[in-house]
């Protein structure tokens, strides 16, 4: 990014202001996250079975009352941030490293290759992602590195499509003919060339890939088929709250990892959304 | 003169629609067996409407698209054979620029970026004060000042991007430059200094062009000599001076006469013909243009003509010259 | 003056259109007026970002608001002042007594309706016809822009049918109401020179035989003197020249109009180099002081950096240039 | 047209092919692999289990075994499943028509409350309405669709007692107990107490998506061309956006619900967790958690069916929209 085009997108991303201050939250939130140990005021996995610990409501002592097994919910919460925070960003990354290669790939060289190449994502998309990923984990009981790795190869294909309208429309523009009449390497052309022209849409895609993947992540979690104990995220804190009778003795171990998602991703997607006006209006219809 | 290109029966087939059975959905022959040759230092203009095959052609004569058959001779080398790598060379000598100057520079480079680079990538010049001082030299050339060189292209006006990219084609020391309507998209104003640098570059650098129009007032001020094309084929080819004089095919009266005059007081009976260009799908058979020439016979209809001399360095295909 | 004759068609004064933009306002008509009589061809030349367009959409009301805002002193056709017409009013006035074609012939016309359909809505809304009366006054419509096969055209889906067909067609639409004034934003700039004749032919005849004042928007010298009476050169949202035909092409009087003329090929003779204008067209968020032509003009002295020259009256034209107030005095 | 539907059902029996090839070998690479139930099982001994492997055919090699499946399947015959010994296909059909009562019902609240929303947002932009409504996109974007039913169920189940929190109708309900009367009345309620909490759940996505696709794509279609001839013509802005911009807006939102379907069945496997909703889903995750194989490559494959036939529903109902499909696809 040179200063020119960074001093404009500022600017531009500056006058949105939700856009700002969904950055600011969620810089909130990856502070706590980090500083968990900080801030947490109980052991997050500790179980205390006596009738007077369980389902606390909050109070000074649990901030946000306990559990059902008589844990802390805010400690809880802090620590739980860590793993949907990081299968988010990890899965974003996985889908981006393998849907831009594969969509560049698939666009640059065009014809047959693609033709066979969007194929498989045509078949790969028509599968709800969350069969896929269900009858993975529950399989391979993976921790959250592996529900960030499933997750990622389980929902590459839309990046990968996109990416791979850009590569098309790109490599028939003018600068792409230049450059192969000045002799340079396709490897150049699509690194040089066409992938900067692409990567204002591939950074908008990829906030809001970390918000679908904390949505995606939460609802495993919630299933059962998530991260699986001693470790945890928001998602499988709610799990309990699929007994009714959870939900109506104590509505609060549900309410707040919920909202913890539900701010995240709202974050999340208005940030993307602000980053998406800021580069080019042009975008609004393509990147998600 | 001596030549320095020649091109031989060259064709260029579009195949409609993916997959099996391409056939069935249809060909554009978009360049069909064309062959014409090229004089050091001399401009050839290649005119006609638009979808008659001349950008393709352009293109073609680069390898910037592959050729359905012919050959492409560069200085007696055939490059239509030579692999990526055997290519290299003659990617130097050969350079192209575009209408569109919006879209023929990256947006994402900056002038002096897009300048460099080719000097890089061809291991031209390592050192970078070396490399600075060869891309203020192409600047100064193509009339900009040299510290347009951190400036991107949206920050530049038509014109000057125009410059840019003629430098940029300019930065290897080519030989032949393939102009793909390098002015129809400028400004009136801008327009003629364009082409009277095209014309200052040529003299100074010793450049031949290829130079692709629709517009027959710039072809006839910049070219030696102009090629008419018509449905993928050159219907008419000759120096400039006896085709604006003596035009044999009746496309190219046609073409001329259209051209609308500058002088208000002389109303003139244009020569109008009542159809279209046809299909390019599915054009017609015999001579491509009987279905609205004018003077069209029998023979039109089944018979393609053949390209042959009327005169000196002047050929037209069309059987009038027959009878 | 011109105004006072009694067959003025479309009156505007000091019309002025601006845009508000992210990097700030910027005035593509700045005070331009212009006078169209009855079934007269008058020029708008200019080039790109001069106003043209945005003149004539302004004159149709067309312009999107925001971002853009239309003020003129008067703005009147035939006697009534479009500005004070409500949107239902005006959208009877368009089509029926001013219409527009476009360019962009591809474009311009829905891809999702037969043109047929399109042209049929069109007569129906402005003539109360029923569909069958509407249906044969299509056929005549197409067939009056010298469309063949007309019936069987009405079927076609605009994609079907080559640019020059398409422009045809919005021809058609245009004129099936035979409005008093036709606004023809560069109707040849995209097609092909043989069509592009045919077109001017067509254009020709709508303002001979069916008494339809054009006002021809082009960038193309060449064009006006096959086909205008009069052309109102316009420079970075001004008028600057204001002349009949003849006058523009033998004596042009602004320094730009000379310089444009001086730019182009000749046809009849060969020259080695073109007469230049030198620089580029002023970017319209910062115009120069003074005559917006300064710049860029050969004859610049001291008043023209610092003050805006009015349009002088010289020879039967206009002319907005210092050099000419001087021939005054 | 029926040369490209043909080709379309191929390339569907295609995928449905290389699916079920997919999905068989993703379960297959599983540790355990169609044995995974019980190698974790110590209670079992190991000849347990190859007598368990013998009867269900597990005992041989993995290609074999897909041939066998593939050809049972072919017949209709989707296999035993290993939790209650009954056919597949029996207990999929049992669960089947909850989960399309469900996503049906869904599907049109989706599209009556959506269309209009966006239609209103893009007519009105910047409006308080279009504001609110954009707002509200984004929340229900955001908003995880399990907590949403939760905090329903909350709120209409237990607060304030209104609705059943799960099921899909009464056990002891009888339409015969009440007067013919009223009986309809009563059934629709009965049924419609049931569903209302989880269509919205499942609605509430799609709502959000679809609305401000419609509201971008309708905006897209009036700053076209030839809307802008529309109006230049003197067609009223009513009959503009409805019957010349909204077919063209339409087309790509027929296509994005169309590639939307697997997100709404995945929609709809939640939602039937939350609200014990007896469909497919739930079955789908009661046969996960035992690790029920044929159970789960049955689903997966007719829920690949609906979705592909879903699909070239889209893609029908596309071309009919929009003239200019050709051959491609």
């Amino acid at each position: 990014m040179k200063s020119g085009l960074l001093n404009d997108f500022m600017r531009a991303f500056q006058k949105n202001r939700q856009a700002t201050f969904a950055a600011a939250i969620l810089l909130g939130i990856i502070f706590f996250a980090i500083f968990a140990p900080v801030f947490a005021t109980h052991n997050p996995t500790y179980i205390r079975l006596a009738q007077e610990q369980i389902q606390l409501p909050p109070t000074a002592l649990h901030l946000l009352g306990t559990d059902n097994l008589g844990r802390d919910i805010w400690s809880r919460m802090l620590f739980g941030a860590r793993i949907s925070l990081l299968v988010g960003f990890l899965t974003m990354l996985i889908t981006i490293i393998f849907g831009v290669a594969y969509g560049a790939v698939s666009g640059y060289y065009g014809g047959k290759l693609d033709f066979m190449m969007m194929r498989f994502v045509d078949i790969s998309l028509s599968l709800p992602t969350i069969f896929l990923v269900i009858i993975l984990a529950s399989f391979f009981k993976p921790d959250f590195f592996g529900i960030a790795v499933i997750i990622g190869l389980t929902s590459w294909m839309r990046t990968a499509r996109l990416v791979r309208g850009q590569f098309l429309s790109l490599k028939e523009e003018e600068f792409v003919t230049a450059a192969r009449a000045l002799g340079y390497s396709d490897c150049r052309i699509i690194f040089v060339h066409i992938l900067p022209n692409v990567r204002a849409l591939i950074i908008v895609n990829a906030t809001l890939l970390v918000a679908q993947a904390v949505l995606l992540e939460s609802a495993l979690s919630f299933l059962g088929f998530g991260v699986q104990p001693p470790q945890f995220s928001w998602g499988s804190m709610l799990s309990a709250s699929q007994q009714i009778i959870f939900l109506e003795e104590a509505p609060w171990t549900a309410f707040f990892p919920g909202l913890a998602i539900f701010i995240t991703v709202l974050c999340l997607n208005f940030f993307g959304e602000g980053l998406r006006d800021a580069w080019d209006p042009k975008l609004k219809n393509i990147a998600s | 003169m001596s030549s320095l290109l020649e091109v031989r029966n060259l064709k260029k087939y579009f195949f409609l629609g993916k997959g099996a059975g391409k056939e069935q959905n249809g060909v554009v022959r978009a360049v069909d067996g064309i062959s014409f040759t090229v004089k050091k230092c001399e401009t050839l203009g290649l005119v006609g409407e638009s979808g008659c095959g001349k950008s393709s052609a352009g293109r073609v004569i680069l390898r910037l698209l592959t050729a359905t058959a012919g050959e492409i001779l560069y200085e007696g080398q055939n490059i239509e054979q030579l692999s990526h790598r055997e290519l290299l060379p003659y990617r130097r000598k050969m350079q192209i620029i575009f209408q569109d100057q919006s879209g023929s520079l990256n947006p994402h480079l900056t002038i002096g970026n897009a300048l460099g680079e080719p000097l890089r990538v061809h291991r031209l010049i390592y050192r970078k004060e070396e490399l600075k001082a060869k891309v203020e030299h192409l600047l100064e050339l193509v009339g900009l000042s040299p510290d347009q060189m951190c400036r991107y292209p949206h920050e530049l006006s038509g014109g000057q991007r125009q410059r840019v990219a003629l430098a940029r084609a300019l930065a290897l020391n080519p030989q032949l430059i393939v102009c793909d309507e390098p002015v129809s998209a400028l400004d009136v104003s801008i327009q003629a200094q364009i082409i009277n640098l095209l014309k200052e570059l040529q003299q100074k650098c010793g450049l031949t062009y290829i130079f692709i129009a629709h517009d027959l007032r710039v072809v006839k001020h910049i070219s030696d000599r102009i090629a008419v094309m018509y449905l993928g084929k050159i219907v008419e080819l000759s120096s400039k001076e006896s085709l604006y004089a003596r035009a044999k095919h009746p496309y190219t009266q046609a073409l001329l006469a259209s051209i609308p005059r500058l002088t208000p007081s002389v109303r003139r009976q244009p020569l109008i013909f009542s159809g279209e260009p046809p299909n390019p799908l599915n054009p017609p058979a015999g001579c491509h243009f009987h279905t609205r020439c004018p003077y069209a016979f029998a023979r039109c209809a089944w018979e393609e003509p053949l390209l042959q001399a009327v005169d000196f360095d002047h050929s037209a295909a069309c059987h009038l010259l027959d009878r | 003056m011109v105004n006072t004759l009694p067959d003025i068609l479309l009156e505007l004064k000091n019309l002025r259109t601006k845009f508000k933009t992210f990097d700030g306002e910027v005035r593509a008509a700045d005070g331009i007026d212009l006078t169209v009589h009855k079934k007269e061809v008058l020029g708008i030349l200019g080039e790109s970002g001069c106003g043209k367009s945005v003149t004539a959409l302004s004159i149709m009301r067309l312009i999107p608001s925001p971002p853009g805002e239309v003020h003129a002193d008067k703005m009147e056709l035939n006697g009534v002042e479009l500005q004070s017409l409500t949107e239902k009013q005006m959208s009877k006035v368009r089509g029926n007594e001013i219409s527009m074609i476009f360019q962009e012939s591809f474009s311009a016309l829905n891809p999702t309706f037969t043109i047929g359909e399109q042209l049929i809505d069109v007569l129906m809304l402005h003539q109360r016809l029923d569909r069958g009366a509407a249906f044969h006054k299509a056929i005549e419509a197409l067939s009056l822009v010298q469309i063949p096969a007309a019936a069987k055209r009405l079927s076609d889906y605009p994609h079907q049918l080559s640019g020059g067909m398409r422009q045809r067609v919005m021809l058609a639409m245009a004129c099936a109401c035979t409005p008093s004034l036709l606004l023809a934003d560069e109707p040849t700039t995209a097609l092909d020179v043989t069509i592009q004749a045919q077109i001017l032919e067509l254009l020709r005849w709508l303002q001979s035989e069916k008494k339809i004042a054009i006002m021809l928007i082009t960038h193309d010298l060449a064009l006006m003197a096959e086909i205008a009476q009069r052309v109102a050169v316009l420079y970075a949202g001004v008028v600057v020249e204001n002349a009949s035909v003849q006058n523009l092409f033998t004596k042009p009087l602004h320094p730009y109009t000379q310089g444009l003329l001086a730019s182009l090929p000749l046809l009849e003779a060969e020259c080695e180099r073109l007469k230049v204008i030198p620089g580029g067209v002023p970017n319209m968020l910062s115009l120069p002081d003074g005559c917006r032509f300064h710049p860029r003009c050969p004859h610049c002295w001291q008043i023209c950096r610092q003050e805006e020259p009015p349009l002088f009256p010289q020879n039967g034209s206009e002319v907005r240039c210092w050099l000419f107030a001087r021939e005054m005095k | 047209m029926a040369n490209r539907f043909l080709r379309r059902f191929a390339t569907l029996l295609l995928s449905l092919l290389v699916i079920s090839l997919l999905s068989f070998t993703l379960i297959e690479l599983s540790p355990g692999g169609a044995m995974a139930r019980y190698v974790e099982n110590p209670k079992m001994s190991e000849a347990d289990r190859a007598r368990i492997a013998e009867r269900f055919g597990l005992d041989k090699p993995a290609p074999v075994r897909y041939f066998i499946w593939l050809r049972n399947t072919l017949q209709g015959d989707l296999g035993i499943s290993f939790m209650t010994g009954r056919p597949v296909l029996t207990e999929i059909l049992e669960r089947l028509p909850a989960t399309l009562k469900l996503m049906t019902v869904s599907f049109f609240i989706s599209i009556i409350v959506a269309i209009p929303i966006g239609i209103y947002s893009a007519t009105h932009r910047h409006s308080l309405a279009d504001n609110l409504a954009s707002a509200c996109s984004f929340l229900g974007l955001s908003l995880p669709s399990f907590w949403f039913g939760l905090l329903l169920i909350y709120l209409f189940s237990i607060w304030l007692g209104w609705l059943p929190a799960g099921g899909m109708i009464t056990p002891w309900f009888d339409p015969a107990a009440y007067p013919l009367l009223i009986r309809p009345f009563v059934i629709f309620w009965e049924h419609t107490r049931y569903l209302l909490m989880p269509a919205i759940v499942l609605s509430l996505s799609n709502i959000s998506s679809w609305s401000r696709y419609m509201r971008s794509s309708l905006l897209d279609v009036i700053s076209q061309n030839y809307i802008r001839t529309a109006r230049a013509n003197g067609v009223p802005e009513r009959k503009v956006v409805y019957k010349y911009a909204l077919r063209n807006a339409l087309t790509p939102l027929v296509t994005l619900m169309g590639l939307d379907l697997p997100v709404f069945f995945a929609g709809a496997v939640v939602t039937e967790q939350i609200f014990a909703w007896p469909g497919m889903g739930r079955l789908f995750i009661s046969a996960a958690g035992n690790r029920d194989y044929q159970v789960l490559m049955g689903i997966t494959m007719i829920t690949a069916v609906l979705v592909l036939l879903g699909n070239l529903l889209a893609d029908l109902l596309y071309s009919i929209l929009n003239p200019r499909v050709t051959y491609e696809g």
